[in-house]
């Protein structure tokens, strides 16, 4: 049997996973500190890279496993993620002194190994074909991270590991039990034969497509089911909070996609009414939820909320919705991630609270200007990337024969909400004096070299994707089929 | 099995277990009578899928449920301090939420579609054997779970090595050195 | 000469860009990059309407295509059907003229300026670069997307450098800026759904029934969508705040050029592209306008700030661009494009002045100034003359613009009531801005001195200049509106056409 | 000379611009430059009339267009121009502003001679003559309208030209505001005659109407083209039309255009502004009130004529209009005490007479339109001699109350003899003074067109006229000086000032002959016009009766005020005495219209709209977002088991959203 190409990422990335146990587990803490870091972010931007250079032109199978098109820029964004995250962790590893004021992480190697089996995970759902393939991929995506907030010495950590967990928990019993529907109504768990079996009238099947929903819209802290999300963001470790704002809601909207373009194509129109649902409640209580928010995780958590709601609104759509979505989260993830790396640089010292960042723009003027941008392309501010991202999200949604008007109407208002709170931040960093007590209890922010090259690498992309198309392009051929 | 009125009764039977021990894992106030209770109930389950021909998920069941998990939760219960004896409190306020929800997951299950049953496709048993399980679950082609079984243990040992790890490090006055991270994964 | 025409863009953000590698200590070496920024921006500019003027696109021709001077069209984002689009023709070059006068005026007002002088120079040409890369845009989403651009540069310079409630000025505009947006994204999404494209020409030419349907919705919120950003009642609010707060460069450069956007878009993005719901929709916005006139205006009475007149004035002068607009007749098109310039320079000029006088009196209550004219007669003169042009005086610009769309109120049919009432309305507005206009210019220049004005001193050369320039400008387009009006009628000609059709 | 006359619009026009730019520094340099360049154009002026009056051809064909600009283009059709028509009534006012900017010019040297800001006063000055002229000449309505705006704008630089007097400055404002006010329907006329009618040229409407009026006779006597063909063809089509209101169009368009009129003539009940503009420098107010300005309303009508005449009511509009104004002011006029103001009323009154005797005038009967012209031409020159002396005389006293002054014939003698000639031409003392046959004339034509009523007024407003003016003179000259005997030493008859007002005196005697000869010079705006050749033997007995009450009316205000001393320390507790003084209230009742109903009831409930309502929905819709999120604030409680039950109600939701429940 040949292996086809597309797959060598996902052994690739076992491997990975198992180097980094193995030389956590029997290198000396020289070399281990070297190989385990760097090697974890060099190996995971190789094998994005690796992801790029071996997109398949067509579905490739293996088995039950099919590596299709659509999900390359997903399972980048995967990589990119993680990568991402291994670097965010970088102050919170022992070896570059301790610059988080939360202290450090409980193994930096375990973290890491961690991170990499949940994006390993993620590849699985990605290419699963099968219901069962599909739940232990999610659930391999989303176990570790259980572990991974955990992480760090604190209550605020243990308190959050804990409720993610038993949410996660619901969640998973939500999707399992909707499998079992499926499974019921299809009397398959193949995807190519529930696509024909479930059909609109089978009410049996609709438990299951629900329930499934549900769990999934716990992944992508989709309103109703996002209430986990400020508190897990605000006590996780800023890497995994990170990583759960943007990998795992990709690798969630990955799965929610292979869902909906497979076995449930046949109830097209009606799930459009429940993504619209899901849309319009999630961009409003995230949004109303972001505003006056006092701690910048928290906020990016609502935040988050209100991004997924628009990224709902675009399943509503037709052929655009994938390839859009794609794009958007490339440039979500980029974007979540330089505010993250701004915070946890800011964090090193102080509460992550918005008084904290005031006076930013003089203490550290390429820490705001980065955050600036992030904050505008979240925002959707051309010519950063967030304006095509957004933009296409809307389009996608106004596609013919799926025309969804008000939708958009009431998403672009949304819309107008969310900047008010972006510029909020904008206006504490730069605008707002620091008031005297903010001021005192403020010494120098510390950037470690790595993360400053990350932020203007960061930064770079952004408005390179913004104006710059053959990213956007290359997503498109791949997904727009 | 062929329906008949012994496995009428049977099932009837287990259904109530189920129920009645369901019940009293939610409402007793001693944490060690809920793990018992939540034993009960999964007992029940076993006989169920034995009453639908499942002998190997119905074994599952016993081995990874009951001698797993409730276990588990058990030595959990003791082992921890004051957790055997200290009362959770429940107010009305949430037995009530706590009926209604229920109520509406039952209302919903039951009001998609009343006929439920009679839609639902009676599965193939053929494949349930414990000899057919493991030649699906090693095969490769599209009929087989080859990879979610071979995903399933790097989500074991994922899971093993986290629990480990934190397991270990949030004992009170842990030191902050990093060496003894590696000892642990190992 | 495309090339050209994109510099108009790309010099700004060259500018804005080689501004973050001086130091910010270095004040004159900024200003002067500034000042030699917009003098460049305007030498490319009326080099631009040489060439037009002097090239074949001088000769109105029916169809759109052939108007365009100096286009240039590459695709960009094609993946979603969009392209970089750009063109010119007579209507932008105009306001492309008046955007680089103002700016350049903008730029000198701002001399006084010493404190994060190099921030206030670097969002001024961001804001620059995308005002003309709207003027100059043909493709749907790339106009938005520069008129995008312009919104978050007017946030921060009116939140860093503003005066008053500038936090709150600055965000209540932004958000009804980008509120409009909102609007006009759904308009373009309408538009996109029914022709899977941004190309303006494009969708102007397709009179498929999928885009006239659409249209009957598409528009107004196409048109609400820019309506916002021209201050359209009840959309308004956001101005008089916004302004007041602004400092004076930013006032005269969002009320002269940036609401003009606003006129810009309706024009060129509502009513060109999807004519059908123009003629449905009409009446609404004519009334929408009217209001906006009248209303303003008396508004403008009761207020005692000088920079909130002036606001109100604009909303209500501005009003009567949208009026043109909703005649929906190549008179009322053309009074419209004319009175968005003359408005744009004396609007300019008012806020200037404003700048100027606040300076020495440092106050902008009408209330407790007077008598300027004996102490600082040539800012009063200039004051006086700035309200002549306000009322709209023969020989000032807006003399022609107004009788133009007053014109276009009453010409042909007489059986359209609406427009008829409307028509009365806005000729009766003339009256109302001659009561708040003199009412203003008595109790700041006139009257006796007030008691802490004997240390006034009048105009520096510097504050002379850009004042003189403008209100040249006023009286030139007064005394010889003919090129302007020639330019501006022939780019309308396709407008008018796709009306017709 | 016909050809350069744009040069007599140009001159003054220089002066402003010279005077302003390079000599406001420079008093005596800008009053000599700017009596330079006026004159010149007097000259101009003067020689233009010679030759226009010696040429053969006086009659409708004489309208020269000499020079035209096109300005800009409003439609394909419709074209603004700038430019010059000549014809007998542009030429007559041509002279007349000329001559008396000229001389106003000279008086005002010895007015400001004390003045600082004399240096701004005479280009200013020579701004509002070359608004005016621009007005006179104006070949179409937007040229006039334009004009006519420029008009405005001078007259409130020049009212208001002491702008730290808190009076002036509110005067001048007044003034603009009230005139903008009738310009906006003035616009509206414009523009309906535009776009309605296709054209904006004089000659076209007026041709177009001509040809409309006789085509019941169906004999247009002349041919028609360009414009006019437009003009009449629409004027046909609206015929019969009952139009908006029971006015057919042509009626709307001529009424509001009148209204323009209305307004800058100071018909009632728009003449408030008026006697406010007393406020400016006594010069300025010379020439407001007897050559520029005023008479514009009047002017404009009579260039319409022949379209007002074709108009249903619109006539009868300016007639009532004007036969209200003349009596009503001269009551007022009767009871003040403000030397200017007697005189401002006066004004007002004299142009009610021009006003309605336009009105009684049809395409038929023109009389009364020949004698509106010529009550303009003589009045300019009487009005503008009172005017120039009374500024001497409140230079002289440093007063304008009648009641300060008195006995002042020993100290002004040249004053006094110039001004006794004035007084008897307004008066209408017979035969030697211009104002008399002006005036008999206006009356004469009401009456014998049948218009009985206006001719009643105006016989009664020719015997109030003479009391008044009477009552003006005697209070003034003659009795005991009653000011301060301070003053009264100091007075003295500036040379300057004087010079003028004798050289005025020669036209306020001899102005009115021309009428004697019986030419047809001011007749010519109306194509076949017919003169009364024969006199009218009913209104024989009008002649005898004005008389008779100009004689009458002086001795009354003799008898009152020049026999005895008069006290004013007592006013008259008489109500409706007051009210008269008060000018019945007019202005309060301004006062109230615009500071309580527009300010208060308007403007301010809108203001309070924008800030509570357009502005509060927009605010409150952001305070109830942050309502809401505080509401989702607190479910965000930090419970799990909440969170849980969430998930479940949110999954039931999706169920009922999904369309399965």
């Amino acid at each position: 049997m040949t292996l086809p190409t597309a797959l060598w990422t996902d052994i690739a990335l076992g491997s990975l996973a198992c180097i980094i146990l193995l030389s956590e587990s029997l290198l000396g803490p020289r070399l281990r500190k070297a190989i385990v870091f760097h090697g974890a972010w060099i190996g995971l931007v190789l094998i994005g890279i690796l992801t790029v250079c071996t997109a398949p032109e067509s579905e490739q199978a293996i088995g039950n496993y099919l590596i299709r098109p659509w999900t390359i820029p997903f399972r980048l964004c995967f990589c990119i993620a993680g990568a991402l995250s291994v670097l965010l962790s970088r102050n919170l590893l022992s070896g570059t002194g301790h610059t988080h004021r939360r202290g450090l992480l409980v193994s930096g190697g375990v973290h890491i190994f961690l991170i990499i089996c949940s994006t390993l995970g993620m590849f699985v759902v990605t290419g699963a074909q099968d219901l069962i393939t599909f739940l232990v991929g999610i659930e391999l995506a989303t176990i570790p991270l259980y572990v991974q907030a955990a992480m760090l010495r604190d209550d605020f950590s243990s308190e959050a590991s804990a409720k993610y967990l038993i949410i996660g928990s619901l969640s998973t019993a939500f999707t399992v039990f909707g499998i079992s529907y499926l499974y019921g109504a299809g009397n398959s768990v193949h995807f190519d034969t529930l696509a024909q079996t479930l059909t609109a009238d089978k009410h049996f099947a609709w438990v299951g497509v629900i329930f499934v929903l549900a769990g999934i819209g716990f992944k992508l802290s989709a309103a109703p089911f996002h209430m986990w999300a400020p508190d897990i963001y605000d006590g996780a470790p800023p890497p995994v909070t990170a990583y759960i704002a943007s990998s795992s809601k990709a690798a969630g909207l990955a799965g929610l996609i292979l869902l909906v373009y497979g076995p449930f194509q046949q109830l097209g129109a009606d799930l459009e009414n429940i993504f619209m649902f899901l849309a319009i409640i999630s961009m409003t209580i995230g949004n109303l939820g972001a505003l006056r928010q006092k701690r910048f995780n928290r906020f990016m958590a609502w935040s988050s909320v209100a991004q997924i709601g628009f990224v709902l609104m675009a399943l509503t759509g037709g052929d655009l919705a994938i390839p859009s979505i794609a794009f958007y989260l490339l440039v979500y993830i980029i974007g979540n991630f330089i505010a993250f790396f701004v915070v946890n640089c800011l964090a090193s010292n102080r509460p992550e609270t918005f008084s904290n960042m005031r006076g930013l723009s003089k203490q550290s003027p390429l820490l705001a200007l980065c955050l600036l941008i992030s904050m505008f392309s979240l925002a959707g501010i051309p010519p950063l990337g967030g304006f095509f991202g957004k933009f296409e999200l809307f389009l996608a949604a106004a596609q013919p024969g799926h025309e969804h008007f008000y939708l958009i109407l009431f998403a672009a208002i949304n819309a107008v909400v969310s900047l008010y709170y972006y510029m909020i931040v904008v206006k504490d960093i730069y605008i707002t004096e620091p008031t005297h007590a903010d001021n005192s209890t403020c010494p120098a922010i510390a950037i470690l070299p790595s993360q400053r090259l990350t932020l203007v690498v960061l930064v770079i992309a952004i408005i390179v994707l913004g104006v710059w198309p053959a990213a956007h392009s290359w997503i498109f051929t791949l997904a727009g089929s | 099995m062929e329906a008949t009125l012994t496995t009428d009764i049977l099932f009837y039977l287990f259904s109530a277990a189920i129920l009645g021990c369901g019940l009293m894992a939610v409402t007793v106030k001693n944490l060690l009578h809920s793990a018992i209770a939540l034993m009960g109930c999964l007992f029940g389950t076993a006989g169920l899928f034995l009453l639908l021909d499942h002998e190997f998920v119905a074994l599952m069941q016993i081995l990874v449920y009951i001698g797993g998990v409730v276990i588990f939760i058990i030595y959990a219960v003791l082992l921890t301090t004051h957790l055997g004896t200290r009362y959770l409190p429940a107010s009305t306020l949430k037995y009530i939420s706590g009926v209604t929800l229920a109520a509406i997951v039952l209302g919903l299950v039951l009001h998609i579609d009343p006929q439920a049953t009679h839609t639902a496709v009676n599965p193939d048993r053929t494949a349930t054997t414990i000899d057919a399980i493991g030649y699906r679950l090693l095969d490769g082609s599209t009929n087989g779970f080859l990879i979610p079984f071979e995903v399933i243990s790097v989500l074991l040992l994922s899971a093993m090595i986290g629990a480990a790890t934190i397991a270990k490090h949030q004992k009170p006055g842990a030191t902050n050195d990093e060496d003894e991270t590696g000892g642990s994964a190992s | 000469m495309p090339f050209l025409l994109n510099c108009t863009w790309i010099l700004p953000t060259l500018i804005a860009l080689s501004l973050m590698f001086v130091p910010k200590q270095k004040v004159g070496v900024i200003r002067g990059m500034s000042v030699a920024g917009v003098l460049g921006i305007l030498a490319l500019v009326v080099s631009l309407i040489i060439a037009f003027l002097a090239g074949d696109y001088a000769s109105p021709v029916g169809s759109a295509e052939t108007t365009l001077a100096f286009s240039y069209r590459t695709p960009w984002f094609e993946a979603i059907g969009n392209q970089f689009y750009t063109g010119v023709d007579g209507f932008s070059l105009l306001m492309m003229l008046m955007a680089s006068i103002i700016a350049l005026c903008g730029v000198l007002v701002s001399w006084t300026i010493t404190d994060r002088c190099k921030e206030f120079f670097i969002l001024l040409f961001i804001l620059l670069a995308g005002t003309f890369g709207c003027f100059i845009s043909f493709d749907l989403l790339t106009f938005f997307l520069f008129n995008e651009i312009t919104l978050i540069p007017t946030y921060l310079l009116i939140a860093i450098f503003g005066s008053g409630k500038k936090e709150f000025a600055a965000m209540k505009l932004n958000l009804m800026l980008f509120g409009g947006s909102a609007l006009i994204i759904l308009g373009m999404a309408g538009t996109y759904s029914a022709t899977g494209s941004f190309d303006m020409i494009a969708i102007a030419n397709n009179q498929s029934e999928t885009l006239g349907s659409i249209a009957m919705w598409a528009f107004p919120a196409l048109f609400m969508g820019f309506g916002i950003l021209g201050s359209v009642f009840p959309f308004h609010t956001w101005s008089p705040v916004g302004h007041a707060s602004a400092p004076t460069a930013i006032s005269m450069f969002l009320a002269g050029v940036h609401m003009k956007l606003g006129g810009y878009g309706c024009l060129r993005a509502a009513i060109y592209l999807m004519p059908e719901g123009a003629q449905e929709w009409m009446p609404l916005f004519m009334v929408l306008a009217t209001i906006s006139v009248v209303y303003g205006a008396f508004i403008a009475i009761r207020q005692r700030d000088l920079k909130y007149i002036n606001a109100y004035a604009s909303i209500s002068h501005v009003g009567l661009v949208t009026f043109g607009f909703a005649t929906l007749t190549a008179v009322g098109l053309k009074g419209g494009v004319l009175q968005m310039i003359s408005h744009g320079f004396v609007t300019a000029v008012v806020f200037a002045l404003i700048g100027c006088i606040y300076g020495r009196t440092h106050t902008r209550n009408i209330d407790e100034m007077g008598g300027l004219m004996k102490k600082i007669p040539f800012l009063s003169v200039c004051f006086v003359l700035a309200g002549f042009a306000v009322v709209g005086m023969p020989g000032t610009s807006s003399f022609v613009a107004e009788l133009t769309i007053f014109i276009a109120g009453f010409s042909g049919s007489l059986d359209d009531t609406l427009r008829l009432v409307c028509g009365a309305l806005c000729i009766s507005s003339i009256v109302i801005t001659a009561v708040y206009v003199l009412r203003t210019v008595n109790s700041v220049v006139h009257g006796p001195l007030v008691d802490n004005g004997h240390e006034f001193t009048d105009a520096r050369f510097i504050e002379k200049v850009p004042l003189i320039i403008l209100l040249t400008c006023i009286f030139a387009m007064g005394l010889f509106p003919g090129w302007i009006i020639e330019l501006a009628e022939q780019s309308l000609t396709p407008v008018v056409t796709n009306l017709g059709r | 000379m016909i050809e350069s006359s744009w040069m007599i619009l140009l001159l003054p026009f220089i002066s402003f611009i010279g005077g302003i730019l390079f000599l406001h520094k420079q008093p005596k340099l800008a009053a000599g430059f700017s009596i330079l360049c006026n004159g010149a154009a007097m000259v101009m002026a003067l020689i233009l009339a010679v030759g226009f009056l010696s040429s053969d051809d006086t009659g409708y064909h004489a309208l020269a267009h000499t020079w035209s600009y096109d300005w800009f283009a409003i439609t394909d059709t419709l074209t603004v121009s700038i430019g010059a028509l000549l014809d007998p009534i542009s030429i007559m006012m041509l002279v007349v502003i000329t001559v008396i900017s000229t001389l106003v010019h000279t008086y005002s040297i010895g007015y400001m001679e004390n003045d600082a800001s004399a240096g701004r006063f005479f280009p200013l000055l020579s701004f509002f003559v070359f608004s005016m002229l621009g007005l006179v000449i104006a070949p179409t309505l937007v040229q006039m309208f334009v004009f006519w705006e420029l008009v405005g704008v001078s007259s409130y630089m020049l009212i208001g030209f002491w702008y730290h007097k808190p009076s002036a400055v509110a005067a001048s404002k007044k003034a603009f505001i009230i005139t903008r006010f009738a310009d906006a329907f003035f616009l509206t006329g414009i523009i309906l005659m535009a776009t309605q009618f296709g054209s904006i040229g004089f000659d076209a409407i007026n041709q177009g109407a001509t040809a409309f009026s006789s085509m019941n006779t169906a004999n247009p006597s002349f041919s028609l083209e360009g414009g006019a063909v437009q003009v009449f063809t629409a004027l046909a089509a609206q015929e019969g039309s009952a139009g908006f209101l029971g006015l057919n169009l042509l009626s709307w368009a001529t009424i509001l255009i009148f209204i323009g009129g209305w307004g800058k003539s100071a018909m009632f009940p728009l003449h408030v502004w008026l006697p406010d503009a007393m406020e400016g420098p006594t010069p300025v107010s010379s020439i407001i009130h007897s050559a520029t300005m005023v008479v514009a309303g009047i002017y404009l009508t009579a260039r319409l004529f022949p379209v007002f005449a074709v108009a249903e009511y619109t006539l009868s509009v300016v007639e009532f209009t004007g036969a209200i104004t003349a009596l009503f002011a001269a009551i007022i006029a009767c009871t003040q005490r403000d030397i200017k103001r007697i005189l401002a009323f006066s004004t007002l009154s004299q142009l009610g007479y021009m006003m309605f005797s336009l009105g009684v005038a049809d395409m038929e009967h023109t009389a009364g339109f020949t004698a509106s012209m010529f009550h303009v031409f003589t009045h300019a020159f009487f009005k503008c001699l009172l005017f120039l002396s009374a500024g001497l005389i409140i230079h002289s006293v440093h007063s304008n109350d009648i009641a300060l002054m008195g006995g002042l014939r020993k100290k002004l003698k040249g004053t006094y003899f110039v001004t006794l000639l004035a007084v008897c031409a307004i008066a209408g003392v017979p035969f030697l003074f211009s104002g008399f046959w002006s005036k008999e004339e206006i009356i004469m034509a009401a009456w014998s067109n049948g218009h009985q009523c206006s001719a009643i007024i105006g016989l009664l407003v020719g015997g109030l006229t003479a009391f008044y003016m009477g009552r003006y003179f005697f209070l003034i000259f003659h009795g005991e000086y009653r000011g301060d005997a301070h003053h009264l030493e100091h007075a003295h008859e500036n040379k300057f000032m004087l010079f003028p007002m004798v050289l005025l005196a020669i036209p306020t005697i001899i102005a009115g002959y021309p009428m004697l000869t019986g030419h047809t010079f001011f007749n010519t705006v109306i194509p076949q016009a017919t003169l009364p050749t024969h006199p009218d033997h009913s209104a024989s007995w009008i002649m005898p009766v004005a008389i008779a009450m100009a004689i009458g009316g002086l001795l009354v205000a003799w008898l009152k005020y020049g026999r005895r001393a008069v006290s004013f320390d007592t006013p008259s507790t008489n109500i409706v005495y007051r009210c008269i003084s008060n000018k019945f209230y007019i202005d309060e009742c301004y006062i109230f219209v615009t500071k309580k109903i527009i300010f208060r009831c308007v403007a301010a409930p809108m203001k309070l709209c924008d800030d509570y309502i357009v502005d509060g929905i927009i605010h409150s819709s952001a305070a109830i977002m942050r309502g809401c999120a505080a509401v989702i604030r607190h479910w965000q409680n930090g419970q799990t088991h909440v969170y849980l039950g969430l998930m479940i109600i949110g999954l039931a939701l999706l169920a009922w959203f999904g369309g399965a429940l």
